[in-house]
This record gives C-alpha cells, sequence and structure tokens, in this order.
C-alpha cells in the first residue's frame, strides 16, 4: 500500500538551530558497548541516526576458517558474550547438522537446560540495562543479582561465568555435577518471585510506559524487511520462533516441550499466566512491546527449564562426548539457524574434507536488528535513542564478530 | 566609627559599575551576557541597601532570575562561532564613546547639582536596618489602598498619593499580550514534523 | 547582639567584631552545609544501597562507612582538574562556584529555628525562591563553556526547565504565604506552633495538594530525577558535567545537594510547621523564654532539630524517588510543567483564597489561633543591615 | 579609613545609575549583535531603576520629606515587570530576524534602507 511520505529530514524548527552532528558513541553510556552513532540532531529532534559499527571486529570468521570447530567454540562465546551456551548450540548445531550427528536424549535436555538459562539470564540484562537506559537505576541492580545466581550454575557447569564454551559439536563437555539440578529448582523459584517486581518498576511503571509507548514503532511489515527476528520481530506482533518453526533439528529438540511463542496476535498476548495488562498507548512494535516481550520470555523459559529438569531426570544414559579437534569434516555445507536470546543466530560451515572448515559464516541476529534503528527512530527526541537502542537490546560482540 | 551601609555601597556600587563596564568592553556575547548577570544582581545589592527589600528580592527574582535566563537562552540558540564576537571599527567606538560620555557628563551634573542630595538626612545604617518594612504597604498600593499616605509629613505632596491598581492591571494584561506576542514571533516556522508521518507509513504499510 | 557585647566588654574594634560575628555566621552555615553535603553523599549511597538490596558502603571509617564521603572527597580532590582545550577557561572556572554561591545565599535567609537566621530578612521567602534559581547560571556557564555538545545540551535543558519550573514553584510559595499574610520566614514559622494540625499544609485542602505540587517542582528545579535531564547519564553522558572532573565536579555537586536540602527546608518552614514538631514538646516542658532565657534557647534548640529532621526526610523522599523512577524526556517534563502544575497551582491559588475568604480559622481545630506572634529571642531585634549579599 | 566613615548619600546612588546609564547607551551603539545591544538596553532601564530607588529614600538625602517613598518602589517594580515584557519581546525579534536573516547582525537588517 503506498503511503505519501514527506521528507523526514523536515522537521518542525521554532528556532532555527544549526543542525547538529552528534557522535554518540563509541564511548557513551547507553550505546551498550562500542557503537558509534552519528545524530543528526535539530535542537532535541534527531533527523537522522546513522549506527557506524565495526569498533568490536575481531576476525572471528576467518579465524573460524583456520581452527578446527572444536576450537573455534570460545569464539563463539564471545560473539554474543551475555549468551555464550545459545551461541555455543547454535555452532554446536551447524557443525553436528555438516556431520549428521545424532545426541542423546539427555544431552538434548540438558541444553535445553543451559540455553534457556542462558536466555533467561539474558534478557534480565536487557531488562536491566534498559531500566538503566531509561535513567532507573535499581532494576538494574535487581537483575544483575538474579542473573549472578544464573552464572553461578553455570560456573558449577563449567567453571566459566562468561565465556561458557560448554556445548561442543556433538556434546557436552561434561555432565551436571551433583546437587546441581536441585539448586537450579531453587534459583528458579526465586527468579519467579523477582519477575512481578520488575514488572512493578518497569512494566507497569506510568513513566516507564510514557518513555516507551508509541517510541520506535516498528511494523511486521518493516521488521520482516530487514529480517529482524527474536523478541525485536515478535514485539512487532509476528509470531514465530525457531524453536517451534525451526529447520528440524532446532525445532525437534524442542518438539516435547510445551511453551507460547510470546507475541502480541489478534490484540492480545497468550494468557497462560498472569502478566500485567499493556497499557492502551502502547502501541505494537514499539519499546514497550519489545521490552514485555522480553520480561514474557522469561516467564515461559522459566517454564521449559522446569520441563527440562524433568526430561533431564527421565532420561537415561550419559551426556554425548564431543567430537575431537582432529575430527575430519566431511565434504559439504551446513546452515542452521537457532533461536538465540536476541533473535535468529545462524552459523554456516563449509567442510572440505579436512578438520578446518573452508569457509565459517555467521549471521548475527543484532546486525539485523540493528539495522531497523535508522529507520524507526526518525524524527524522535534525543531522549528515546537510548530507549529504541536499548528495547533493540543488540551486544556488539555479536554484530561486528 | 565604620559605617556599614557605606561600606556594602561601596562594595555593590564597585561590583555593578564595574561590571557594567566589562559589558562594554567585552566582545565575547557569553561574558557579556555573564557580565550583566553580575552587575544586575550587585544592583538588587544597591535595592536591599536603600531599604527597598521587596523591589531588591523582585530584582533578584524577575531580572536576575527570569529575564537574565531568558537573555543567555537566547544567546545561545543564536551563539554561532561567527556571531560570538563581532568586532566593530574604531570610528563606532569613538562616537558612541563620545556620545556616552557627554551623556555621563550631563548626567553626574544633575546628580550632584543639588545641595541636599549630597548629605545624608541621618548617620543613615539605621534606617536601613529598621526601613525595608515595604512588602505590605507595596501590596496594598497595588490594590489602590496607600497605607503610607498618612506618614507623608509633607501635606501638598500627600494629595498627589496615588494608588496603583489601574497601572498593575494594565501591566499584567500587558504581559499577557507581551508573552502571547513573543510565543508567536518566536514560532516563525512550522514545517510538518516527521514523527507523525513516519510512524503512520510503518502502521499502514 | 554579640557584636555589641564584643565591643563593649572586650573593647574590640566595631568593625572587627561585626566583621568577625559576620564571618563565624558565614563559617558555621558553610560547615552545615558541608556538612549535609558530606552527609548526603553517604546517605545517597546507603539509601541506594538499600532501595538495591545491597548494604552500599560497609568499609570506610567503620562499620556503616561513616567516612565514606571524606574518602569521596580526598578521591575527588586527587583526581586531575581538566579543562578541554576548546573551553572558556575563565567561564568554565567560574560556573561551579557561581552554582555554588547561590546554593549557599539561601542558607543566609533560612531561618533554623525561631529567629536563628543569618539575616532575618523581610522578604525571605521571595529571597530564597529567587536565589535558588540563580543556581541555574552555573549550570548553563559550565554546559556552555565546556564546548562539548553533550554539555551544551544538558545547559539549555536546564535552562528550559528551571525557568519553566520557577513558574509553578513561585505559585505554590505564594499559596502558603497569602494564608499567613507575610513573607518573613520566622513569622510564618512562628505562626504553625502548636499541634502539628497547625502547619499550613492541614489548613486547608488546596494547601495539602499545593504541598505536593511544591515537592515535585523542587524535583524539578533542585534537578533531581526523575527530573535530571540537564545530567541525564544514558542519554547526555553526563550532561553539563561531562568535562568537569574533580574538585570542580565536586563544588557542583555541594551545590546541588546544599539546595536539595535548602528546598527542603523552605518547604518545611512553608507548609510543615517549620521548627515545631507534630507535637507542642517546647512548650509543654516550659521551654520558653517567659520562663528563662535559657530554657527558652533549649526550646529553639529542640526547634532547630525538628526543622533539620523535616528537611532531612524531604531529602530522603527526594532520594528514595531518585532510586525508583525512571527519567522523564524532555517533552514530558516541560508538559508536566506548564500542562499540569501550572494550571493545578493557579486553581489551589484560586481555592486556598476563596478557602480563606470563607474559613478564616481553617479547616482542623486549632490549640493556638492562626497568626498568634510566638515570643521572639532576645537576639532577633533588627540588626544594623550588614547588608546582604546577592 | 574616614571613605567608610562617610554616610551614603543620594548623589552616591544618582552616580551609580549614571555610570550604568551611560554604559547602556554605549553598549546599544558599539555592538552589532542583536543580543548585545538588548543588555544595553537592559543596563539602561536598571539605571533609571536605581535613580527610582534611591529617590524613594528618605533617609539618604537632606530633605527626607521630599523623598518618592513607595511610588519609587512601585514605578521600580514596573521597570523590572516592563523590562521582563520587553526582553521577551525583542528576544522574539531576536530570533525572529535570527530565522529570517540567518545572522543576529543589527546591521546586516537594512532591507527597508531608502
Amino acid at each position: 500500500m503506498p503511503v505519501e511520505r514527506v521528507d523526514p529530514e523536515l522537521v518542525e524548527f521554532d528556532v532555527r538551530t544549526d543542525e547538529m552532528l552528534i557522535n554518540m558513541g563509541p564511548q557513551h553510556p547507553s550505546t551498550h558497548g562500542v557503537l558509534r552513532l552519528v545524530l543528526r540532531t535539530d535542537g532535541e529532534v534527531v533527523s537522522s541516526a546513522a549506527p557506524h559499527i565495526g569498533y568490536l571486529h575481531r576476525c572471528a570468521e576467518k579465524i573460524g576458517e583456520n581452527v578446527s570447530p572444536r576450537q573455534w567454540i570460545p569464539y563463539t562465546d564471545r560473539m554474543d558474550y551475555l549468551a555464550g551456551m545459545n551461541m555455543n548450540l547454535g555452532w554446536a548445531m551447524t557443525v553436528e547438522k555438516l556431520m549428521d550427528l545424532e545426541v542423546s536424549e539427555k544431552t538434548r535436555h540438558l541444553r535445553v537446560i543451559v540455553c534457556e538459562l542462558n536466555r533467561i539470564a539474558s534478557h534480565l540484562v536487557a531488562a536491566g540495562t534498559y531500566g538503566l537506559d531509561l535513567g532507573s537505576f535499581t532494576p538494574f541492580l535487581y537483575c544483575f543479582r538474579e542473573r549472578e545466581k544464573i552464572l553461578n550454575l553455570f560456573e558449577a557447569v563449567c567453571g566459566a561465568r562468561l565465556t561458557y564454551s560448554y556445548i561442543a559439536p556433538g556434546g557436552l563437555i561434561a555432565d551436571l555435577p551433583p546437587g546441581w539440578l536441585e539448586a537450579c529448582e531453587r534459583c528458579l523459584g526465586e527468579l519467579q518471585a523477582v519477575v512481578p517486581e520488575l514488572h512493578a518498576m518497569l512494566t507497569s511503571n506510568e513513566i516507564f510506559i510514557r518513555r516507551t509507548a508509541g517510541v520506535g514503532v516498528l511494523s511486521p511489515e518493516m521488521a520482516i524487511d530487514y529480517g529482524c527476528s527474536g523478541p525485536v520481530l515478535r514485539g512487532s506482533g509476528v509470531k514465530w520462533d525457531l524453536r517451534r518453526d525451526g529447520q528440524p533439528p532446532v525445532a525437534r529438540m524442542y518438539e516435547d516441550y510445551r511453551f507460547e511463542v510470546i507475541a502480541q496476535v489478534d490484540g492480545s498476548y497468550p494468557r497462560d499466566q498472569e502478566y500485567p495488562p499493556v497499557p492502551p498507548e502502547a502501541v505494537v512494535g514499539d519499546c514497550w512491546h519489545r521490552f514485555y516481550v522480553r520480561m514474557l520470555e522469561v516467564v515461559q523459559s522459566i517454564g521449559l527449564v522446569r520441563q527440562a529438569i524433568e526430561h533431564y531426570r527421565r532420561s537415561a544414559g550419559p551426556v554425548s562426548e564431543p567430537i575431537k579437534i582432529t575430527q575430519k569434516l566431511p565434504r559439504g555445507e551446513a546452515y542452521l539457524e537457532t533461536e538465540a536470546p536476541k533473535g535468529q543466530m545462524g552459523f554456516l560451515v563449509v567442510g572440505d574434507g579436512t578438520a578446518i572448515p573452508w569457509r565459517v559464516r555467521a549471521r548475527s541476529s543484532c546486525f539485523c536488528n540493528l539495522s531497523v534503528l535508522t529507520e524507526i527512530s526518525r524524527g524522535c527526541l534525543l531522549a528515546d535513542i537510548p530507549a529504541i537502542l536499548g528495547s533493540l537490546d543488540i551486544v556488539l560482540g555479536e554484530i561486528d564478530r | 566609627m565604620i559605617n556599614w551601609h557605606t561600606c556594602f555601597f561601596l562594595l555593590f556600587a564597585t561590583i555593578t559599575c564595574a561590571f557594567a563596564v566589562a559589558v562594554v568592553v567585552s566582545a565575547n556575547v557569553v561574558r557579556m551576557a555573564v557580565c550583566l548577570i553580575a552587575s544586575l544582581a550587585a544592583v538588587s545589592g544597591l535595592y536591599f541597601l536603600a531599604a527597598a527589600d521587596f523591589v531588591a528580592a523582585m530584582q533578584l527574582m524577575i531580572y536576575v532570575g527570569g529575564t537574565l535566563v531568558l537573555l543567555v537562552f537566547g544567546v545561545m540558540l543564536t551563539a554561532r562561532g561567527p556571531f560570538v564576537s563581532m568586532k566593530i571599527t574604531p570610528a563606532n567606538w569613538l562616537m558612541a564613546g563620545l556620545a556616552g560620555g557627554a551623556l555621563l557628563i550631563l548626567l553626574l551634573c544633575a546628580a550632584t547639582s543639588v545641595d541636599a542630595w549630597k548629605t545624608a538626612a541621618v548617620a543613615a545604617s539605621a534606617p536601613a536596618a529598621e526601613g525595608g518594612h515595604t512588602v505590605a504597604p507595596i501590596g496594598m498600593a497595588l490594590l489602590g489602598i496607600r497605607v503610607d499616605a498618612l506618614e507623608q509629613a509633607n501635606p501638598a505632596l500627600r494629595g498627589g498619593i496615588a494608588g496603583y491598581l489601574l497601572p498593575f492591571e494594565i501591566v499584567s494584561v500587558h504581559l499577557l499580550v507581551v508573552l502571547v506576542g513573543a510565543a508567536h514571533l518566536a514560532r516563525a516556522r512550522r514545517r510538518r514534523r516527521p514523527a507523525e508521518a513516519v510512524p503512520d507509513a510503518s502502521r499502514s504499510a | 547582639m554579640i557584636a555589641e557585647y564584643l565591643t563593649t566588654r572586650f573593647g574590640l574594634p566595631e568593625w572587627l567584631a561585626c566583621g568577625g560575628v559576620a564571618l563565624v555566621q558565614c563559617l558555621i552555615l558553610l560547615g552545615i552545609m558541608m556538612f549535609a553535603a558530606a552527609l548526603f553523599t553517604w546517605m545517597e549511597r546507603k539509601v541506594a544501597g538499600r532501595i538495591q538490596d545491597r548494604l552500599g558502603p560497609t568499609r570506610v571509617g567503620g562499620r556503616f562507612g561513616w567516612l565514606q564521603s571524606v574518602a569521596d572527597g580526598v578521591k575527588l580532590l586527587a583526581k586531575e582538574d581538566l579543562i578541554p582545550g576548546e573551553a572558556d577557561g575563565l567561564l568554565f572556572r567560574l560556573a561551579p562556584y557561581v552554582s555554588f554561591c547561590a546554593a549557599f545565599c539561601v542558607y543566609l535567609a533560612l531561618p533554623f529555628s525561631n529567629g536563628w537566621v543569618a539575616q532575618h530578612l523581610n522578604v525571605g521567602v521571595f529571597f530564597i525562591v529567587a536565589i535558588a534559581g540563580l543556581e541555574v547560571f552555573g549550570v548553563i556557564l559550565g554546559g556552555y563553556s565546556s564546548a562539548s555538545k553533550w554539555s551544551l545540551y544538558g545547559a539549555m535543558r536546564e535552562a528550559a526547565q528551571v525557568v519553566s519550573y520557577e513558574v509553578p514553584l513561585g505559585l505554590c510559595v505564594v499559596i502558603p504565604v497569602m494564608v499567613a499574610g507575610t513573607l518573613d520566614l520566622v513569622a510564618i514559622g512562628n505562626m504553625q506552633r502548636g499541634w502539628g494540625v497547625n502547619w499550613l499544609v492541614f489548613h486547608n485542602p488546596f494547601l495539602f495538594i499545593t504541598f505536593f505540587i511544591y515537592a515535585l517542582c523542587t524535583l524539578a528545579s533542585t534537578n533531581r530525577a526523575p527530573f535530571d535531564l540537564a545530567e541525564a547519564e544514558s542519554e547526555l553522558v553526563a550532561g553539563f558535567l561531562t568535562e568537569y572532573s574533580g574538585f570542580r565536579w565536586s563544588v557542583f555537586f555541594m551545590a546541588e545537594y546544599g539546595s536539595m536540602y535548602a528546598m527542603s527546608g523552605l518547604g518545611a518552614i512553608l507548609f510543615l510547621g517549620g521548627w515545631h514538631g507534630p507535637i507542642p514538646l517546647a512548650e509543654m516542658l516550659g521551654l520558653s523564654y517567659a520562663n528563662h532565657a535559657v530554657l527558652g534557647w533549649l526550646g529553639d534548640l529542640l526547634g532547630a532539630g525538628n526543622f533539620l529532621c523535616k528537611a532531612f526526610l524531604g531529602v530522603a523522599a527526594m532520594m528514595w524517588l531518585r532510586w525508583t523512577l525512571p527519567r522523564l524526556r524532555i517533552d514530558q517534563v516541560m508538559t508536566t510543567c506548564l500542562k499540569y502544575c501550572v494550571p493545578l497551582a493557579a486553581a489551589m491559588f484560586v481555592g486556598t483564597m476563596l478557602w480563606t475568604y470563607a474559613l478564616p480559622g481553617g479547616l482542623l481545630p486549632r490549640s493556638t489561633p492562626l497568626g498568634a506572634v510566638a515570643e521572639a529571642p532576645p537576639w532577633t531585634a533588627p540588626r544594623a543591615a550588614r547588608g546582604e549579599r546577592p | 579609613m574616614p571613605l567608610l566613615n562617610q554616610p551614603v548619600s543620594l548623589s552616591h546612588y544618582l552616580l551609580v545609575g549614571a555610570i550604568l546609564f551611560a554604559c547602556g547607551i554605549v553598549c546599544m551603539a558599539t555592538k552589532r549583535n542583536a543580543i548585545g545591544v538588548l543588555m544595553g538596553v537592559e543596563l539602561v532601564l536598571n539605571g533609571a531603576a536605581v535613580n527610582f530607588v534611591a529617590f524613594s529614600a528618605p533617609f539618604l538625602r537632606g530633605d527626607a520629606e521630599l523623598a518618592l517613598g513607595l511610588d519609587g518602589h512601585l514605578m521600580t517594580l514596573f521597570v523590572i515587570v516592563l523590562a521582563a515584557a520587553e526582553a521577551a519581546v525583542a528576544l522574539a525579534i531576536a530570533l525572529c530576524y535570527y530565522n529570517t536573516h540567518a545572522t543576529i547582525d543589527v546591521d546586516q537588517g537594512d532591507e527597508l534602507r531608502g
């Protein structure tokens, strides 16, 4: 449907102020890392925001073409460093797809446990820093306190708190230590109690709603056009989640799990739990909805971890061993996208019969999500830029790779 | 016996005059504004000394706190590189200096021409301390009632004392008109706001 | 008068006695302000910590981290004092002191108890509001002279915000003044003696609402969250403070805390009974000048404690809000002011006016009629004009 | 210090007012920045206001019964208020001028010159 477009660079002005070019970043408190935004502003109104990336580029893909898949695992950790488990999983499953490997049931459920826990941790960071972006410091610490508990669990599993390298092609580097599941359940219980607190401090806070509702509206069409995924896509009301809709290896991983894909469809969110109401000011696809989707996904993930613990307890046998470093890759290529906390994380691996992949490529969800920033931040106020950027929840390690 | 009134008068008068001269001399418009603030704030000190406490507070509140902030705002809105300091020719300086100097001499002559003005009635510190209960009389005067009329010793002047209700009302209406007019004047350009267009486009696209 | 006493008893020259007394008074006030700033720096951390489920400072200076502010001060003094190359050096250096002086001058006219005021001003209320409004100059100058775009943004926001909020703030201040019938803070405070129902905030329902508008405007005019747009960390890096470091930064900081305390104090006098507690303890115990000068002095001391506590609670409430709420956007800040605060304050003004016309005595039964003049301590007699700092 | 022992009289205040006034006039004449000119106007107005306040103080002069009294204060108040109004309008004009001419230099605004 054709829409009459006005020149977005033209803004109403009361006083002739010079258009000011402002560098927001790469050292700025709310660019979530080393993103540099070049803002063209007229007073408080931003007429365009252009992201400049590459400050965290570490040649991860090129390195991947010089080491074996097993050795590249630590590099995937450093992509979305807030969700290392999910990055590990994406790479591991891609390599498994290339090599046509199957992992044991126990491994599958254990992977679900750690990945969903990491999704919760990542969403907690997103929620906390979003509060920070809007000037509210306290939720940040609430979120990080809960995240610490999850990191403690991960530390017990793999010895690392940020860069896990836990999931490897073919399996997992270790099984769970004794007593871990009980600790995990305790953690989930505490987490469940914190979610309403966060809803009270942010989701249903009047100022928060006014700062986010109707700001940075991303239409579903635009979201799909730009290749957005994850909560950004679902916040625009598109019910698409690779855990349900993905390629067979991904969907099969979650096949005996019950969970809702969180997205507002036909004006309502899934009603499997008690959630705070959607404020009337909120428009589908705005910052509020993107934030809300993340918060709701935390609850879903808590449920998923609970189910996975049950499945894990029921499944017998050992967890699968990862492949050897010297394991030769078959000729051919495999591409697989998994549902990482920030969106669809895709890996491509092309094998040429040696242990070293011939080509490695990572498709970053944050890269696509960030690319809508220019579009949805036109004509917003300066204070909306952190609000929009925070709601996109980017991690520069993944964008720049 | 030190006359504190004199001390503080000298202090405030020096600040006032020095910064007033600095306003003239300074080429940078931002510094001019700063000097003007200092000068006018010191003027309010002079008002306090002259037992005009309500006027002094008003000077601080409206003039320094309101008008000058507005002025600084205007300075900052228009302070682009080339306009921060603009030079004029020495000939202009000379002309202005001559005119200003002549006026100054004229005013100084006038100020010192009356003998009664050169002698303070009493040791000036006492009334300054006692005086300054001007709030209520000023308020009443603005309502048209002159409570101080009875204190006027000179019966010839007593008849001339009138309330200020009409000027007060005129000034208040005038202020309203001015504010509306200023707001209208400053909003010179209107263009369509893209914020209205873009969300619509994205929603209906 | 202490100065006279010193001259007659010890034969000091008058200028020395007067100057000395003035200096000591200034130092006492400066001490109060500094102490308040130090205390609030520590308290801010503690409050933030408690609200965020942590302990806050615990190590420096014993169990509760009492000396944290001192440690902060030492750290700030030891930091490098940077002035950006492009900055207007003179204004950049000057700006923090402008803010600080404005914040400090408020204390000159702020009574801490019955007659305990450095300069008893007839127009104390207006003087304080006017001087508090001058603090914005320091911010504007600092922001402008930093030659940083973020600083400029902060300065512009501050200018717009403070000038706008001075309107409802002025209205809110005028309403209790209208009920009290004087601009003299000591007189306004003394009118509210007796039980807590005599406080002006309980005088009528309009004044009760006015108090909350006043609190809101105070937040905005002292630049506290959720109105801290001038230094909005996540948007403007640090706003007008971006280029400041070390000592100059700490001067801005002290000015902020100083004016927070002063504005809370003004609110306490205008609405919350000033130095009169909810229970007239001083009267019950017979602490008045009618009995003995020392008893009267003790009563005033009790009053000063009351006053400091009330102002302290006001600051605590500001901190509570700061650590709870997200920040508003600039257009919302202006909307709050122009669309809500100003009309509401104006309505309260009219309401109070009608109320006092219809019910001069107020809503609640009073222990002493409003307007009863309290006995003044002997040293509140008008003092020789020492001149007031602008 | 004999200077500090003398009482201040009306003439001293008028002197300050005269200096303010003259500074304002020179400022108006020499500044090319429209806002600079505006500052000159403010100085002039304050010079006049100082005179009003000084004339109204009875204790500053020998002929105390001729003091303006409250009228001087009220005139000063009107000066202050009108100065605020004047500043608002002048600033609006300056900004309008700036919008249309992209400069704040008053010498550039000479389209109406015959």
